[in-house]
């Protein structure tokens, strides 16, 4: 059977197949890029391997090991054809694979991530839409200078408020994320609570905002106005034509909050000590594992290819115009 | 029947003394009062600014942000609905008044299925007639499929015509007993508006509904309305019988706007400057500053309403004077033909996006000859200008001008060729750079286009020159395009064309944006210059009126190919194309129907007989 | 200051959680301390009490770590390895070898020959008994292993020490040594089983507490070995946590999460000290962080030079400001804990007149040079400090600053840039000496190559006599003050904090923690 | 631009602004000695002291006097890259839609799929790391976003008949960039600057928190607030003071961009038509 006749007839699934196609290449491109970057630093990998008391003998003998002889390109054929079957290497700085040890850290990021991005989308979803539908008033009016200090609030810097009131003073929640690592954190789930609540306050601001002008500029649009002017209840006006409408632009702002939340995890991470891909980031770098850091960002760049494929899969499911669209 | 119980009731909608204004209490409209009879029907005629989608907005009981509501009431069914709570407007609002915006393709729900959209008015208005045969009933009212297929359809894939008949259809669905149309045709071609203005009447015929129509096309107007309400500057200057109002108009600006239709044939007659915006209206008659027959108390006095014919009122103290000339026909023109022509196209085609948009097109134009490409939207007529301008590229053939080849880029040619050839596009609010002013951007255009010798001169009164040949004042040098107005900012564009002696110019719809005075201003002035200076002339439009008016020679294009190609008169009054049959078809004036606009039409083609034998 | 007898809201909002999921020991030890210690403080016995678990704080570590013994750079693996092995012998608080696996350790005449006879009955976490074999195993490994332990144990011969009985084993050193049983109590000479290679995910040892679960760069859990040979400690587990950021490692202790906290940052000791429910112990001090200079390199080629960068540094503002005041002036010299330190060398100060003169003397003048630094240890604000008072003896030092990762890169930065960074954990003058001063050193930063000084080590670690020993060492020192390479400007102090329940951390004062093979094993919980 | 055009809001975020900016500018030059060690670590505010020490027992208010100009240069710089990169490539890639530009940005994406604090952990380590990698990777990840914002305005701008125009008089393309487009989409990048100036501000904070950006002990309101949150149960002020200058610079920076647009570029005409309903 052909590509054609499996993906010819069905517009959805041929503009699926050509954003996996540039997803991969978005991930290839990622990954070659670092791994040029990586391969050119001073000094190399077998240096950060032995450290300190290296000898040369040593050097070499690591060097050997990590195949650091053969030719870059060499090297990331055989480092992507491993990893396409989901081996990442071996790390640097420790006996142990890189996906043996990103694996778990994926993992409890993942639930933090998710979590937050629970309470974070129906939470930005209320407040910007309800912000936009009542455009002007007083009530957009407070949502707005609370979104803009939440913008504009640090995540370390809240998190250290947090930890300190919510966790110090007040002994409410865990300060630090301390947690069984085999099971993860829901073996304390008490230590999610901070974190979340940091990712969720300071991640807010942005996506209520946007929500809240593409609502509002639905709001006061010739839509709108027509189904007003037609007796259309004002209840229905919000959600069928106001919000409904909406969906496209919210599901993108929305799917780069999830982004910023990844990016925001690292500091989050590292405020609370959470054991997540942010601080295996911190450390990886800091210790100049260069496989593991390699490693991590062929995962969120296949992270962000997948959302990135969803939102886009989303958007045209909610847009009627590109739903039907030929490509 | 529906229409009968309106009928018992009297009057189906009533305005009384109603002004709107801004809530600086500059007034948007003032004083307007009418009665519209059940089954009744009443066009609203007005240049942009005359603030007539305000008016028509607070019919339905809507005022904007910023916008209030001075006096007045506006009685539906017995109700003010101005005066009604918001549940009682909610109610009055699709089940006694239905409104179909301006432009209403945008208006329509885009994520709401065809069907949806008139089940929701139904539903929402006439729970108890909810159903598929209801839908099925309001869909037949403008001759829109009921099948199942079709109520799936979202609004983008319908076409713009089914699109305007779909928002009336779900306007129509509760069975109204006003309806309220804002700019109907407006955006449409002319097959697809003679198509609406007909179903439309159908439809008053069908239902009993009354129809108020707002519109700048007296043409519109002329089809649809009863009674007519001219509106300028937010005043009602003229009212009456539509027949008696545009047969015999009364007011010297209603006058003015019967004389600056395009028509076929006809030399329309501009009326120069603007309406005052509502900040800027003083005492006395609004319209005096442009009036031809004005007064010096016209400008004090306020001028009240007097009576011109049966139900027929007027708001000019001298409206029996008549001053204004009537439309005069074209003239005999003297052309040489033998010389190379300036522009000579052979076999062009051109693709976009994989597919062809125009094929094997060929065409010359003469030196001095005004050439008309005429074909309703996505023909490709648009392409084949900027194509001739550079600005798109071509896949085959040869464009000359004066028999030297033309670089297909616009980048690639030399200053004479670009020099040589000129544009006047479309949308004359983005044809200068807001940063800099009128007088900047002629400059920099006669610095990179004249030749050297010429640009060592001073540049003031060259540009005062040019643009005393566009009859701007010379303020304009000084003003940003933002302070200019639709039609003198399209005359400046013509400067900017005319600043250093251009052998072609191509009018890309370059009156399609204007109000029909402005129009008229334009199209005089194009003729003018071709006349006096010499200057060739390509007018692409969709517009029969404008194309008749102005072109010696028409070129029809349908689909990317010349359908037909004739002397304008010719090919008036005997269309051999289908296309142009039927252009020619929906027009009032052109077609059997009008009787204001048909007789100066027939009066032509006469004159037209002698100049070509 | 905070009261830790309280349960948590969390905790009980938790609780449902907790009662519908099976109890494993992890997971008890992550959640039991809110609840366990709410409870009366009264009832608290002096002595230990045995069981309970201690949940402490170490920073360092990282996803590289091993459990290779021979590899160890941080405190916290320092500490690990204490825990799970043993050595020979150990040094104890006043500084002196003290016998642990060694039952009896016996040189011949001059030292060159020593007998080991081992603590009979001794047995590996997985129930097999301690021989010749695996000591002897040990040593060949961690020699072959490289890291410090191939210069470390270079003196022994590996081809002629051999296995006397299963208990007894003679070692044959290359060169007289007197200190042997010294050398033997570096962690590095942990007696791990024979033929272990593999440190990757567990290690087996004969120490006090055996390893349950092992995530590098997050925790290590210890329980008690029942089975071990001296007085098994009192904890049932020992949580090693390792929390990097001073923040997040006080926030755990004073909210409860963990009982003890190392390397407290000093301004909060004061605070702890007077709070109820805290308590804690000032370590004496052994980590030090120095600048080196290499002596194979222009302009420290010049013995002047490098005198005059050393009187050129307000050691005393560099302490107040890179180690807060919480750590004493360094002389230049490594291992002031321990008995072969020249305490007798006057303490170096500040004089820039003095540098100039020296530098005018050699004929320098104005000299320039760049110093290499990472932010660890103070050792950025240090410089910052440095340059500012080298100014006066007119010296421009600028600072090229390079990331903490690449300090030890030996391409392009550790013993490749002339003006260095280094730092150095509780090592005494001799261990110093063998791992960086030799020529056959590899860690030799100071390219101190210099026959004469081999030669007057070797002689001075085969005399016999301790003060007599000491004394040659000290002259040595002595030298090394003189015209070394080396600037160390200060000693840490290491600050450790406990929460109440932690006892028998007294035992801990004079040593940072995990040094001390026994100072982990005297703590208990109060419960 | 006329301050009486601006909104509320706006004279509020301006003046913010300008007071932080000012602190920023000035505080150098009458407060000195932010290394200086005057006293205990995290001594409270006394009156010599009025926000106490910090963590190395250094004056609160000399360093927060002096924390500002650091902060202010570096978000210079990061927005100064950002557009100076972004600009140039989204104005091209509007008016040549071709092959060439898809591909340009296609690339620009793939930076987009990097948290950016992860870019600048990875800059950071490849390099030696400082207050350079970390603003060039603040800015790299910023340039996608502003370079399809320009594009996006751009191409809209590049249908208008003055582009056309400008064309038909043979202006080069680099005319028509910088005088046809950039003067045209000066709303919309304004509208966009105070979020790019919020997020290099958090970013290169958040970078002096992970020990990539600046370095002590320079005195800087990021790095302060980082490097204080230790003693936030002993003395606040080292931390909440210059936290709460940041939170005042990015509240003040949106504040005013949000109020620029509606009153930048030349529309001050007549418009009102019946539009305005």
């Amino acid at each position: 059977m052909s590509l054609k006749s499996i993906f010819g007839a069905n517009t959805m699934s041929r503009f699926l197949l050509m954003r996996t196609v540039s997803g991969a290449g978005l991930v290839l491109v990622v990954c070659l890029a670092t791994f040029v970057a990586v391969t050119l630093l001073p000094g190399d990998a077998a240096n950060f391997v032995s450290g300190r008391s290296a000898s040369p003998e040593r050097l070499a003998e690591v060097r050997e090991r990590l195949n650091l002889n053969d030719p870059v390109a060499e090297r990331f054929f055989r480092w992507g054809l491993r990893a396409v079957q989901g081996d990442l290497g071996p790390a640097l700085t420790s006996p142990r694979q890189v996906s043996e040890i990103i694996a778990p850290r994926l993992r409890n990021s993942l639930i933090l991530a998710s979590i937050a991005a629970a309470l974070l989308v129906p939470l930005a979803v209320a407040t910007g839409a309800l912000a936009g539908a009542l455009a002007g008033g007083s009530m957009d009016r407070g949502l707005s200078v609370i979104s803009l200090v939440l913008l504009s609030m640090p995540e370390f810097f809240l998190g250290t408020l947090l930890a300190y009131w919510l966790g110090v003073k007040w002994h409410l929640f865990p300060p630090i994320a301390l947690f069984d690592a085999a099971q993860g954190p829901w073996s304390n789930p008490a230590v999610l609570v901070l974190p979340c609540l940091t990712l969720v306050i300071t991640n807010l601001g942005y996506p209520a905002r946007i929500i809240r002008a593409n609502v509002a500029e639905a709001m006061s649009g010739r839509v709108v106005l027509t189904a007003r002017l037609n007796g259309i209840p004002e209840r229905r006006i919000v959600w069928k034509y106001a919000l409904r409408n909406c969906l496209a632009p919210g599901i993108q702002v929305i799917s780069l909050t999830l982004l910023y939340l990844l990016g925001g995890i690292i500091v989050v991470e590292n405020v609370f000590q959470f054991p997540g891909i942010g601080t295996l980031a911190v450390e990886a770098t800091q210790q100049r594992d260069l496989n593991v850091v390699l490693g991590l960002v062929a995962t969120i760049t296949v992270i962000y290819a997948l959302v990135m494929l969803l939102t886009d899969t989303l958007i045209i499911l909610v847009t009627p115009k590109l739903r039907t669209l030929r490509f | 029947m529906k229409a009968l119980d309106h009928a018992r009731r009297g009057t189906a909608l009533a305005v009384h003394d109603l002004s709107i204004s801004l809530v600086s209490a500059a007034p948007i409209v003032e004083n307007v009062g009418f009665a519209l009879p059940p089954g009744g029907s009443l066009g609203i005629v007005g240049e942009s600014g005359s603030g007539k989608t305000t008016l028509a907005m607070a019919l339905v009981g809507h005022t904007g942000p910023g916008i209030r509501i001075a006096s007045g009431r506006v009685e539906i069914a017995g109700r003010d609905i101005l005066a009604a709570g918001p549940k009682e407007v909610a109610a009055l609002r699709g089940r006694q008044i239905a409104y179909v915006p301006q432009d209403a393709p945008s208006a329509l729900n885009p994520s709401m299925r065809a069907g949806d959209i008139v089940a929701e008015m139904l539903r929402i208005h006439a729970p108890e007639r909810y159903g598929s045969d209801s839908i099925a009933k309001a869909m037949d009212l403008v001759d829109l499929p009921s099948d199942s297929a079709f109520l799936k359809r979202y609004p983008h894939q319908l076409s713009g015509g089914q699109q305007q008949r779909l928002a009336i259809a779900a306007a129509m669905a509760a069975e109204p007993r006003v309806l309220v149309l804002d700019e109907p045709t407006t955006g449409l071609d002319m097959i697809t508006q003679k198509r609406i203005l007909d179903e439309v009447g159908r439809l008053r015929a069908r239902t009993g509904v009354a129809v108020v129509v707002i519109s700048h096309d007296l043409e519109v107007v002329e089809e649809l309305c009863d009674a007519t309400l001219v509106l300028y500057a937010g005043r009602v200057v003229e009212q009456g019988p539509t027949r008696a109002l545009l047969k015999v108009p009364a007011h010297p600006y209603t006058r003015g706007l019967i004389g600056a239709v395009a028509r076929p044939g006809v030399r329309p007659r501009g009326m120069y400057g603007s309406a005052p915006p509502p900040n800027r209206r003083k005492g006395g008659c609004l319209f005096s500053p442009r009036c031809p027959q004005a007064h010096d108390d016209c400008r004090e006095v306020n001028p009240a309403p007097q009576k011109a014919g049966p139900e027929h009122w007027v708001s000019c103290p001298y409206h029996v004077e008549k001053t204004i000339v009537e439309a005069a026909p074209i003239g005999e023109r003297k052309r040489d033909t033998c010389e190379i022509p300036v522009l000579d196209i052979r076999d062009l085609t051109v693709a976009y996006r994989g597919q062809r948009v125009l094929k094997n097109v060929s065409l010359t134009i003469q030196r001095g000859e005004r050439v008309a490409l005429l074909g309703q939207s996505g023909s490709g007529k648009t392409t084949l200008g900027r194509c001739v301008a550079g600005l798109v590229d071509r896949e085959a053939g040869d464009i000359r001008l004066n028999g030297t080849p033309l670089s297909p880029r616009v980048a690639r040619r030399p200053r004479d060729q670009l020099r040589a050839v000129q544009m006047v596009l479309q949308n004359p609010y983005v044809s200068f750079n807001p940063q800099f002013t009128i007088g900047a951007t002629l400059r920099r255009t006669m610095r990179m286009l004249c030749d050297p010798g010429r640009a060592a001169q001073p540049d003031r009164p060259r540009l005062l020159h040019l643009l005393e040949r566009v009859r701007l004042p010379a303020e304009a040098a000084d003003a940003y395009p933002a302070q200019l107005s639709g039609g003198e900012l399209q005359r400046a564009a013509i400067a900017q064309a005319l600043a250093c002696a251009p052998d072609l110019i191509i009018c890309d719809e370059a009156t399609s944006a204007l109000d029909v005075s402005v129009q008229a201003v334009v199209i005089e002035l194009l003729r003018d210059l071709t006349e006096d200076e010499g200057v060739s002339l390509l007018v692409i439009s969709h517009d029969l009126g404008v194309v008749g008016s102005i072109s010696d020679r028409i070129y029809v294009l349908d689909q990317g190919l010349i359908v037909e190609h004739a002397p304008t008169p010719v090919l008036l009054a005997s269309p051999k194309s289908d296309l142009a049959k039927r252009l020619i078809a929906s027009r009032p004036d052109t077609a059997a129907g009008s009787t204001v606009f048909h007789a100066t039409s027939q009066r032509t083609e006469k004159t037209h007989d002698t100049l070509h034998p | 200051m905070t009261k830790t007898n309280r349960v948590r809201l969390s905790d009980r909002i938790f609780a449902r959680f907790r009662e519908n999921r099976a109890r494993t020991p992890a997971l008890a030890a992550c959640l039991g301390a809110g609840l366990m210690i709410a409870g009366p403080w009264a009832a608290l016995a002096e002595t230990p009490q045995v069981g309970g678990t201690l949940r402490a704080a170490w920073v360092g570590g990282g996803a590289a770590d091993k459990l290779d013994p021979t590899t160890w750079l941080t405190i916290l693996e320092l500490a690990r390895i204490s825990a799970v092995f043993d050595r020979l012998t150990k040094i104890n608080e006043n500084g002196k070898p003290e016998l642990m696996l060694a039952q009896a350790m016996t040189p011949n005449a001059d030292a060159s020959v020593w007998t080991v006879k081992l603590r009979p009955g001794v047995k590996f976490h997985d129930g097999s008994p301690l021989t010749a074999r695996d000591v002897l195993y040990s040593f060949k490994s961690a020699i072959g292993r490289g890291y410090f332990a191939a210069t470390n144990f270079s003196m022994i011969d590996l081809q002629k020490s051999r296995m006397v009985d299963d208990l007894t084993i003679e070692f044959v050193l290359n060169a007289p040594n007197a200190e042997f049983d010294r050398v033997v109590s570096d962690a590095s000479a942990s007696i791990i089983k024979d033929g272990t290679t593999d440190f990757s995910t567990t290690a087996i040892g004969t120490g006090p507490y055996k390893i349950v679960n092992w995530v590098p760069g997050v925790r290590t859990e210890l329980t008690r070995n029942e089975a071990y040979w001296g007085n098994p400690v009192a904890l049932d587990k020992l949580d090693m946590i390792e929390i990097d950021d001073d923040n997040a490692r006080i926030n755990a202790l004073l909210s409860g999460q963990i009982d003890l906290a190392v390397n407290v940052p000093p301004y909060f000791a004061s605070q702890l000290e007077g709070a109820p429910g805290y308590s804690v112990a000032y370590g004496s001090g052994s980590t030090a962080p120095a600048f080196y200079m290499r002596q194979d390199k222009p302009p420290f080629d010049k013995a002047e030079v490098r005198q005059a960068l050393r009187l050129a540094i307000d050691r005393k503002k560099c302490v107040e400001v890179a180690l807060d005041g919480r750590g004493t002036v360094g002389n230049d010299l490594f291992g002031p804990s321990h008995p072969s330190y020249a305490r007798d060398i006057p303490q170096r100060e500040y004089d820039p007149e003095a540098a100039r003169k020296l530098l005018d003397k050699a004929g320098i003048g104005e000299l320039q040079v760049e110093l290499v630094t990472a932010p660890v240890v103070g050792m950025l604000e240090c410089a910052t400090v440095f340059k500012e008072s080298a100014k006066k003896a007119g010296i421009e030092i600028s600072i090229r600053q390079i990331s903490p990762a690449d300090l030890y890169n030996t391409q392009s930065v550790y013993l490749q840039v002339p003006f260095g960074t280094t730092e150095w954990k509780g090592v005494s003058f001799q261990e110093m000496a063998r791992t960086g001063l030799l020529q056959s050193s590899f860690a030799n930063e100071t390219a101190n190559k210099n026959p004469a000084f081999d030669a007057a080590f070797a002689k001075a670690e085969a005399a016999l006599d301790p003060a007599a020993r000491n004394a040659q060492f000290a002259a040595l020192q002595r030298s090394l003050w003189d015209d070394g390479g080396y600037i160390v400007w200060g000693i840490q102090t290491p600050v450790t904090a406990f929460s109440d329940r932690v006892g028998g951390y007294e035992g801990l004062a004079g040593a940072e923690v995990g040094f001390l093979p026994s100072g982990i094993g005297n703590l208990w919980i109060k419960h | 631009m006329h301050l009486r055009e601006l909104s509320p809001s706006g004279i509020v975020g301006t003046g913010i602004v300008l007071g932080v900016v000012a602190i920023a500018l000035f505080g150098p030059i009458f407060f000195s000695g932010s290394t200086e060690i005057v006293g205990r670590p995290f001594m409270m505010p006394t009156p010599g002291h009025p926000l106490g020490l910090d963590g190395y027992g250094r004056d609160v208010l000399t360093r927060l006097m002096n924390g500002g100009l650091t902060i202010l240069l570096l978000v210079t710089a990061t927005t100064a890259l950002v557009y100076a990169v972004g600009i140039p490539v989204g104005l091209f890639t509007a008016l040549h839609s071709r092959a060439l530009s898809a591909s340009a940005l296609w690339l620009f994406d793939c930076l987009l799929a990097f948290p950016p604090l992860l870019l600048v952990l990875l800059l950071a380590a490849s390099t030696a790391g400082g207050v350079t990698a970390a603003v060039i990777a603040v800015a790299a990840s910023q340039v996608p976003w502003v370079t399809r914002l320009v594009r996006a305005a751009a191409s809209e701008v590049a249908t208008s008949g003055y582009v056309d125009a400008a064309r038909l008089r043979g202006e080069s393309t680099w005319s028509i960039m910088w005088r046809e487009l950039l003067p045209n989409i000066r709303a919309t990048m304004l509208a966009d600057l105070g979020l790019r100036i919020t997020v290099s501000i958090l970013l290169i904070t958040s970078a002096s928190f992970l020990g990539v950006g600046l370095r002590p002990p320079t005195a800087d309101w990021g790095l302060m607030a980082a490097e204080n949150r230790n003693g936030l149960a002993l003395q606040p002020w080292a931390v909440l003071a210059p936290a709460a200058m940041i939170a005042l610079l990015t509240v003040g920076v949106n504040l005013m961009f949000d109020a620029w647009p509606k009153t930048s570029g030349r529309r001050h005409s007549a418009e009102l038509t019946e539009n305005v309903a």
